[in-house]
């Protein structure tokens, strides 16, 4: 009992750790490429701690318990993933569909706390992340079905262990329109700049996070590193082949996460709506020709 | 045993109209102790399968009537399970009927209904399935609409469709029995499995007659718009019964007596066409099922009346149950069930709390709600629960049998059914949300600042409901056993089922574990939420305004609340594709039927030598009628 | 010489003529006129049946003692007690007709039949 | 139809008579096989009517044994009584007058419903004549008043008699009762302020109708079938013979003249129940 | 087998109709009272020989002493007997509401004129001669018309007079439909007609199933005929409607069947089930269904609720001429379900519906709102009628219904066809009488207060109604009564051989 207890806390911190750290290479990446001065790496780690030391403000007990729930649900996601060689549970590396709807309890208890609070800027954002949800939710679906069709089960351990053997092996080659259609629909997943629409600072004074102060504003920056860490985890061990060591894994993640932020850094914010037809064009029809390949 | 219990209930009932207003509770309690004893009993007849019991009628020409029930584990299920909710939604309408205007013909209808969806459950042959089926269609007319004229014209929809359904059954049947000249189903199923042999087309129009039947009363595709009428326009507790059980009549049909004849064919047939190794006839209705879902969903976005919302929510769900049984997989079959079977609880949870919600503010419409978890929180915690369920999310039951179904598509090699599928589920959780910001998060309107929580007895329910939701959440195997042995009595080979896990070919999920993840990973979140420092309660309409304070500019908390055009922005993007709207389709129907009776009624009113006229044309017709054929 | 067959197109031709009338008249009296035509004419058919050429009435009378075996002296006495019940039946319809009449020219003023249609109650 | 221009009415209503028309005449010049109108009737060989003429109805198909010009001798134990005018007694419908003995006799239960059909819509006549104000007769000449004063009592006297010979002569029951009434419609044409108490002539009919009713249930229970003729038929052709179908024919001949007489005077004057 | 003192059943209420006006002179009420006994003796004499009829089979009575072929006879089948009895039930149980009423001048002639219906329609059931059932059938026209004609207002007198017009123009052709066959035949009696029948020219056969089409269908109101009504359904009195409604629509189904299935007739592989031939059916069955669907139509769209209860009528009537098409033991049993159920369930909607509307100026269906708050027992008693009518099951009109799709569906290929417009019709059908009974669930706010009851109206809907749960309820009794008459359809050669007395028929 005690070492399911040990291995839990160690994949939350890794997460965490790994998801703050990769924030601020991020950071420094962005910067760099802005020709802009960004803090050291470390700038996230003490953006965290200064904002749980703060006093915050909360507007009734929904918000605290949303926000709350919204951290445990990627937390809990995280524990189902394959971290490189390291799974909490023996017996159930990690079945991808538990880990879509997982994902979803994020959301849910993110939008519910915020929404609590009552700011009708937070419920426009709310309701602009759904609609985007609905959108990079299709071509994700059909990689993860041309995925399950492929290895013939829906166990990511089974897909990592499918892909050992070289650098050929990788599904990445095998179905490259898949993985471009995985990359585009990780691009929506993270809410990097085209498609981040849902906390645009200007239109609706940064979305959900409006209301959110002190340790609400961390909860909500550790929400969002462990989702980086997440879906930039599960993208690896998809298409990537996920590696048997921890580096290697960890560069990985990184350097999937460095793609996304300079892709963020070129692109100017979408309309969701314009951003929703996009996922339902572009990827879409990518994800859909790679099944059509593969059933014939 | 049956039958004496059923006309026991109807005699309870026809005393209890003759209870005065003032004690009308008393009526609701005997409703309440009848279907508890309903449910005692049917509980008892679990096991004995193979118990029947039959009640000769009458025999005009070669039709002889008689009513026989069977027990069999199919049957068993759904009864129990369908009169254990309708007991808990009596307890909730005690209550709710004190002040009710028409609560007598309500109550009355009702009880005679949840009679006839015990006989329709329980019914051996045909023939009393037709029976209950007819009279439960025109009993549910009165309990829909008892004389509020508003709900009329929302119940003609369903009265018209559920009707031409039924009839299309019957034509069905008697097609059947002048061949086979019996009416229990197992013969009537080799009766049309060989009529599909001789590959005559009267095969074809016997199944679609059935499929008629069952899809007008489970309202999926072309039927589909009558539940937002008639489930926003019904009383509020019936609504929770009429999308928690009554729609579900056309799949326990399907289940009944489609499956095994589409399974037989795809068994033994060699001359019907194969699509993906079932028969194309199932292969269409479960792109049916799944179409069906998607335009829920996408109508389900669009609308601003909390119950509507919710009647197209259940039409979605009724979707995904079609799809994954029409697949014809054990899987698929036992995910329908278990999905119908959480649909109807946790549907019921959600009606339940927006009929407490408008009990106490009397109103419908989303905008004009808001902030109620503040005041109501066991009926926003039931409300909660049930949105986790119906969006499908793990610790809850919901989420079992959508596993169930996403296995059942992807094992069974239908990839687009499954997209669809999935599309669908997140609009659920879009428009769920939706329902939940509006009704119960946001701004609390000035006027409902008095408005207290429902009371307990009203509360019971709601608590049983959850209880539910949770333990088949983590316990799957006690709804999948009893199906388990449905399958074996429809001798489908059985899907490997313990208490906790489910097993299925691509993988497993063991229930328990997933919930005690969840818990940890909220302890672990707890834990840091109580390292941060203490933060203080602050007043709702005190928020971020860019430094301006929102009651100054006369803003007050109802116009705060965002919640009228919530996916405005969604919608427009359908806008410039024409969508052909079926309401409309329906209403032209009716316009051109009543223009045809005017035209014939002109000729009834006009004068008698006209009358003389075509009583003459008529006979001069017959006569060269006469001509052309002798 | 007249036979049977020329009274029955006879009788048929006045049916029609009846017929014609109550399709076409305006007035409901002539209608009633054409309606008692019709009767008439079924009467006159019916009579028709019974003629037997150059055979005296069905009377036995000092002139005809006795009616021959093959039944050829007299014509057939059946139709004449048929007509008997059948005028006096076209006789009551008749009246009650006129009855009619009245009472709907008491109520609309005119006998013509276009103008009885009430067009307000549909 | 619509009523616009009328004679496009017309011109359908011909063409659908003249199909009507050819549809109905096609069975007299029909040429198909099996039994058909024959265009000349030569005998009453194979028609009922024979034996209601011959008078034999009840030994008529049994007994026959060969037949030759007027004469028929039926098999041996069976008297044969062939009908002869003034000769036989006691045949077995009592009328010379065939017609009459098929009327009130062979098929008497025709008549007991030809009578109420008179009485039905005379009935009919008068509920619809309730209430309904009487029309002036205008300007009646004194010659007509008078003359008509001459006349009726002849009119009487002839229906009287019409319907009394009944048995022998044509006509009967009805027909007299119609030349009563004629009396009584003279009367209203010529006179106007002519009127009689209804009540009266209602009373008659109605007593005639129930004895005719009465005779009949007698029948019933003397011949043990309805409207036998339990009296004597007497001596063909005399005035005194068959006596049930003269005090029929006469109770008819009242009941129809009364009924009528009001009917006309229900059309003239309105129903009052006076 | 004769048994003559059948002919009671026409003789009493035709001494009582002479009587009555003379028995009027001294209390205006004798004749009503008079009217209800007469019409109870009727019923048990009629239910007697039902019995009777039932353990003897067919009974022929002699009427003035002579035999069949040459003398008139009432033949006492099971089938006439049972719908005399039923017709018997309704008229009493118009008769007490007659009674009920207040009694000005005409209630002495209306009583008459209800003897004279009685034996009317006894007489058409019973008698064995064409001719004498052509005048009855003229004496139940014109009954008809003055029932009609009673209230004397604008639409009654219009109906009366498009009856009058098409009932006169169909007892002409009915004469040449007579004629004809006394041309060919030589005979009048039925029995003989329908035994010598097939031997007549195709031609002639023709003419005379086309004469005999004319003369009836107006009168069981199917829908090129039927233009008389609505007029007359609308401006009739109350009770007069009963009678219509039922009474009369059963007697023109009798006459339909007698005129068609015992006269018409061409005999199959020689023997004696003489069956009309199929296109001969066809044509019945084309028009009955054209017929139902039409009414429906005018009954879906019309407001007044008497017109309704008329269209209704026609279209239940028009499924009993397609079931009577379809021609074998299973339809007929269907077509007698049917018919109970027409009947009794018309009688009492036009009971009810007449004391719903009692207090509403124009007689149209928002004059039903509010129903059951105003007046429990006759609203109660018209969804009872209304249910039965549609076909809730287990009732009445279930078992016909569905006996009627079975049989159907097993006939040939056309009547499947068109079993689809009849089921489409009952569809319509169930939705405005729908329509009606939710109207009677309507709360008013302004609690009127409840209508005063008159317990006549009410004693004799609840007998129709007992009637008719009897019948739904016990079903051996109803199994017995509906096998055994329409055996009694089917089975043509007894009726034949026991009028004739010709013990073979060859």
């Amino acid at each position: 009992m005690v070492n399911i207890m040990l291995r839990f806390l160690f994949a939350a911190f890794t997460s965490i750790i790994m998801g703050l750290l990769f924030m601020g290479i991020g950071r420094k990446f962005i910067a760099r490429i802005r020709r802009h001065y960004a803090g050291p790496f470390y700038q996230s780690f003490i953006d965290v701690i200064k904002l749980f030391s703060k006093k915050s403000i909360s507007h009734n007990w929904i918000m605290d318990f949303g926000v709350m729930m919204g951290f445990a649900g990627i937390i809990a996601t995280i524990i189902f993933m394959p971290i490189g060689p390291f799974n909490v549970f023996s017996q159930m590396q990690g079945n991808i569909i538990i880990i879509i709807y997982f994902m979803t309890i994020g959301y849910l208890g993110m939008a519910m706390g915020v929404a609590a609070s009552g700011n009708p800027n937070a419920t426009i954002g709310i309701a602009r992340a759904l609609t985007l949800m609905l959108g990079y939710e299709i071509p994700f679906v059909l990689t993860v079905i041309l995925l399950v069709f492929a290895n013939n089960s829906s166990l990511l351990q089974v897909m990592v262990v499918n892909q050992q053997g070289g650098f050929m092996e990788w599904n990445a080659i095998r179905y490259p329109f898949a993985f471009l259609a995985a990359l585009i629909a990780l691009q929506g997943m993270l809410g990097e700049q085209p498609f981040d629409a849902m906390i645009a600072p200007s239109e609706i004074a940064s979305g959900p996070m409006v209301e959110l102060s002190g340790k609400f504003l961390g909860f909500g920056f550790l929400q969002h590193a462990a989702q980086i860490f997440l879906e930039t985890g599960i993208i690896v061990n998809m298409f990537l082949g996920g590696s048997q060591n921890f580096f290697i894994f960890f560069a990985k993640q990184l350097a999937l996460y460095l793609l996304t932020v300079a892709v963020s850094g070129i692109f100017p914010r979408y309309r969701f709506e314009d951003a929703v037809k996009f996922f339902w064009m572009a990827p879409t029809a990518l994800a859909a020709i790679q099944l059509i390949i593969f059933i014939i | 045993m049956i039958l004496y219990s059923f006309l026991f209930a109807l005699l309870t009932a026809l005393l209890s109209l003759f209870i005065r207003r003032e004690y009308n509770y008393i009526r609701w309690i005997l409703y309440s102790a009848v279907l508890a004893s309903l449910t005692f009993l049917i509980y008892t007849m679990n096991g004995l399968w193979g118990y029947s019991e039959s009640f000769k009628l009458l025999s005009v020409g070669s039709v002889d009537f008689s009513l026989n029930f069977k027990v069999t584990p199919l049957s068993w299920l759904f009864s129990f399970f369908t009169t254990g909710l309708s007991l808990s939604i009596s307890l909730f309408s005690i209550v709710k009927n004190r002040h009710e205007e028409s609560e007598r013909s309500i109550g009355f209808f009702w009880l005679i209904l949840s009679v006839c969806n015990i006989a329709i459950f329980l019914s051996a042959d045909l023939l009393t399935l037709f029976i209950f089926w007819e009279a439960m269609t025109f009993v549910s007319f009165f309990v829909i609409s008892p004389g509020w004229t508003k709900s009329f014209k929302a119940v003609n929809y369903y009265f018209i469709l559920s009707i031409l359904g039924a009839f299309a059954m019957l034509v069905g049947i008697f097609f059947l029995y002048s061949k086979s000249a019996t009416f229990n189903i197992e013969s009537n199923i080799a009766q049309l499995f060989v009529l599909y042999e001789l590959n005559s087309p009267q095969a074809i129009f016997i199944t679609l007659m059935f499929v008629l039947g069952f899809f007008t009363k489970s309202a999926l595709m072309p039927f589909h718009i009558w539940p937002a009428e008639a489930h926003s326009e019904a009383p509020d507790d019936f609504s929770s019964y009429l999308s928690g059980i009554m729609i579900k009549y056309g799949l326990y049909g399907s289940i009944l007596f489609l499956v095994p004849l589409f399974v037989f064919i795809s068994k033994f047939s060699q001359t019907q066409p194969m699509s993906n190794h079932i028969p194309l006839f199932s292969h269409i209705l479960a792109w049916v099922g799944a179409i069906t879902s998607v335009v829920a969903t996408f109508l389900a976005v669009k609308s601003n009346d909390m119950k509507r919302l919710a009647a197209w929510s259940t039409v979605g769900n009724i979707g995904y149950a079609a799809t994954s049984i029409f697949i014809l997989s054990s899987m698929g079959v036992a995910g329908g069930i278990f999905h119908i079977i959480n649909h109807a609880i946790f549907k019921t949870a959600i009606f339940l709390s927006l009929a407490a919600v408008k009990y106490r503010t009397h109103e419908r419409e989303m905008h004009r709600l808001g902030g109620l978890a503040y005041k109501m929180p066991v009926t926003f915690l039931t409300f909660l629960l049930g949105i986790i369920a119906a969006a499908g999310i793990p610790p809850l039951n919901g989420y079992a049998s959508k596993w169930m179904i996403y296995q059942s598509l992807l094992s069974g090699r239908f990839p687009f059914l499954a997209t669809m599928i999935f599309l669908s589920s997140t609009g659920a959780f879009m428009y769920l949300f939706r329902a939940l910001h509006s009704v119960f998060l946001g701004q609390l309107p000035s006027k409902f600042d008095d408005v207290k929580e429902v009371p307990f007895l009203m509360q019971i329910p709601m608590y049983i409901l959850m209880l539910l939701m949770v333990i088949i959440g983590i316990f799957p195997g006690t709804v999948l056993l009893p199906v388990n042995s449905i399958l074996k009595s429809m001798n489908m080979e059985e899907i490997k089922v313990t208490y906790t896990t489910m097993y299925s070919m691509l993988s497993s999920v063991d229930a328990p574990i997933v919930f005690l993840v969840f818990a940890g990973s909220f302890a672990f979140a707890f834990i840091l939420y109580l390292i941060g420092k203490p933060r203080r309660h602050v007043e709702l309409l005190d928020n971020y305004t860019a430094g301006q304070d929102p009651k100054e500019f006369g803003l007050t908390r109802e116009m705060y609340h965002f919640a009228l055009k919530f996916y405005e922005p969604f919608e427009h993007m359908f806008d410039k594709y024409p969508r052909t709207n079926t309401k409309e389709f329906y209403d032209s129907f009716e316009r051109k039927i009543n223009e045809t009776g005017s035209f014939i009624k002109k000729f009834y009113s006009s004068s008698p030598r006209s009358a003389v006229y075509i009583f003459t044309l008529s006979i001069v017709l017959i006569i060269i009628y006469g001509w052309l054929v002798w | 010489m007249i036979d049977n067959r020329l009274i029955y197109v006879m009788s048929l031709l006045l049916f029609l003529v009846g017929l014609y009338g109550v399709l076409t008249r305006k007035n409901i009296l002539k209608m009633l006129v054409a309606v008692s035509i019709m009767e008439t004419a079924a009467n006159i058919f019916l009579i028709g049946l019974g003629y037997i050429s150059n055979s005296s009435a069905p009377i036995l009378s000092e002139s005809l003692k006795q009616v021959n075996l093959l039944g050829s002296n007299i014509s057939d006495p059946l139709p004449h007690s048929l007509v008997l019940t059948a005028i006096v039946i076209g006789v009551g319809t008749t009246a009650l007709g006129i009855a009619i009449a009245v009472r709907l020219y008491s109520h609309y003023r005119t006998l013509n039949i276009n103008k009885m249609g009430d067009k307000d109650e549909l | 139809m619509r009523e616009t221009s009328f004679n496009t009415g017309k011109f359908f209503a011909l063409i659908i008579v003249a199909v009507l028309g050819i549809f109905m005449i096609s069975p007299f010049f029909d040429t198909g096989s099996g039994k058909k109108i024959s265009p000349r009737l030569e005998n009453l060989k194979d028609r009922v009517s024979l034996h209601y003429g011959l008078k034999n109805v009840n030994d008529a198909s049994k007994n026959i044994e060969e037949c030759q010009g007027d004469y028929y001798t039926c098999r041996e134990g069976v008297k044969c009584n062939n009908v002869i005018y003034k000769e036989t007694a006691d045949a077995e419908t009592g009328p010379a007058n065939l017609v009459t003995s098929i009327v009130l006799d062979y098929r008497a239960f025709d008549t007991l419903g030809e009578i109420t059909v008179l009485f039905i819509s005379i009935l009919g006549v008068a509920l619809l004549m309730t209430g309904f104000p009487a029309l002036p007769v205008k300007n009646e000449s004194m010659i007509q008043s008078a003359g008509a004063k001459f006349l009726v009592p002849i009119i009487m006297l002839v229906g009287i008699y019409i319907f009394l010979h009944g048995h022998l002569t044509p006509g009967g029951g009805f027909p007299g009762g119609a030349v009563i009434a004629t009396g009584f419609l003279l009367m209203f044409m010529t006179s106007g302020d002519y009127n009689f108490r209804s009540r009266r002539f209602k009373t008659v009919e109605t007593a005639a109708g129930t004895i005719i009713v009465a005779l009949a249930i007698a029948g019933l229970i003397f011949k043990d079938s309805f409207f036998a003729n339990f009296l004597p038929n007497g001596r063909l052709g005399d005035l005194f013979s068959s006596f049930l179908i003269v005090i029929i024919y006469s109770l008819i001949g009242i009941k129809v003249g009364s009924e009528l007489s009001v009917g006309l005077r229900n059309l003239y004057t309105g129903e009052k129940d006076d | 087998m004769s048994y003559n003192s059948a002919i009671l059943l026409i003789a009493a209420p035709l001494l009582m109709a002479f009587l009555s006006f003379i028995l009027g002179i001294f209390n205006k009420r004798i004749p009503a009272i008079l009217l209800v006994l007469t019409l109870s003796f009727n019923f048990y004499f009629s239910t007697y020989l039902l019995t009777l009829v039932s353990s003897k089979g067919v009974l022929v009575s002699v009427i003035s002493g002579f035999e069949p072929p040459f003398g008139i006879n009432l033949v006492l089948t099971y089938f006439s007997l049972l719908l005399l009895s039923l017709i018997y039930l309704i008229i009493l149980s118009a008769s007490v509401v007659f009674v009920s009423k207040k009694t000005d001048e005409n209630t002495v002639k209306v009583a008459t004129l209800l003897f004279l219906f009685t034996a009317a329609a006894s007489g058409l059931l019973l008698t064995g001669d064409i001719f004498n059932m052509f005048v009855f059938f003229e004496i139940f026209a014109v009954a008809n018309i003055s029932l009609i004609s009673l209230k004397k207002n604008k639409t009654s007198l219009k109906g009366s007079f498009k009856y009058l017009l098409l009932s006169s123009i169909g007892s002409a052709f009915l004469l040449f439909g007579i004629g004809m066959i006394y041309g060919t035949l030589g005979t009048l009696n039925i029995a003989e007609i329908g035994l010598r029948f097939y031997e007549l020219s195709p031609l002639t056969g023709a003419f005379i199933f086309i004469m005999f089409l004319g003369a009836i269908l107006s009168e069981t109101e199917t829908f090129p005929f039927n233009f008389w009504i609505t007029d007359s359904y609308k401006g009739a009195r109350n009770f007069v409607n009963i009678l219509l409604g039922s009474a009369s629509s059963v007697a023109a189904l009798y006459i339909f069947f007698r005129l068609f299935f015992t006269i018409i007739g061409y005999p199959i592989n020689n023997r004696y089930e003489f069956l009309i031939s199929m296109d001969a059916r066809l044509i019945i069955a084309l028009i009955s269904a054209i017929s139902v669907i039409v009414s429906e139509i005018g009954a879906l769209s019309s407001k007044s609720v008497k017109r309704i209860l008329a269209f209704s009528s026609a279209s239940q009537m028009g499924m009993i001429l397609f079931a009577f098409s379809i021609s074998d033991f299973n339809s007929f049993s269907a077509a007698l379900t049917l018919i109970f159920n027409l009947s009794l369930s018309k009688a009492i909607l036009f009971l009810s519906s007449h004391e719903i509307m009692k207090g509403a100026k124009e007689k149209n269906i928002e004059s039903f709102t509010g129903g059951l708050g105003r007046n429990p027992v006759f609203s109660a008693l018209f969804i009872f009628g209304s249910l039965s009518m549609v076909g809730f099951p287990l009732t009445l009109g279930f078992y016909g219904k569905i006996s009627l799709v079975a049989s159907a569906v097993s006939a040939s290929g056309y009547f499947s066809i068109l079993v689809f417009v009849i089921l489409l019709a009952s569809a319509a059908e169930l939705f405005y009488y729908f329509r009606l009974m939710h109207k009677l669930f309507v709360s008013e706010q302004n609690h009127t207060e409840k209508t005063k009851m008159n317990w006549f109206y009410a004693a004799s809907g609840s007998l129709l109604l007992a009637v008719m749960i009897i019948l739904a309820l016990m079903p051996k009794f109803t199994e017995r009564i509906v096998s055994s008459a329409a055996g009694d359809m089917m089975d043509k050669t007894t009726y034949i051989e026991r009028v004739l007395k010709a013990e073979d028929l060859k």
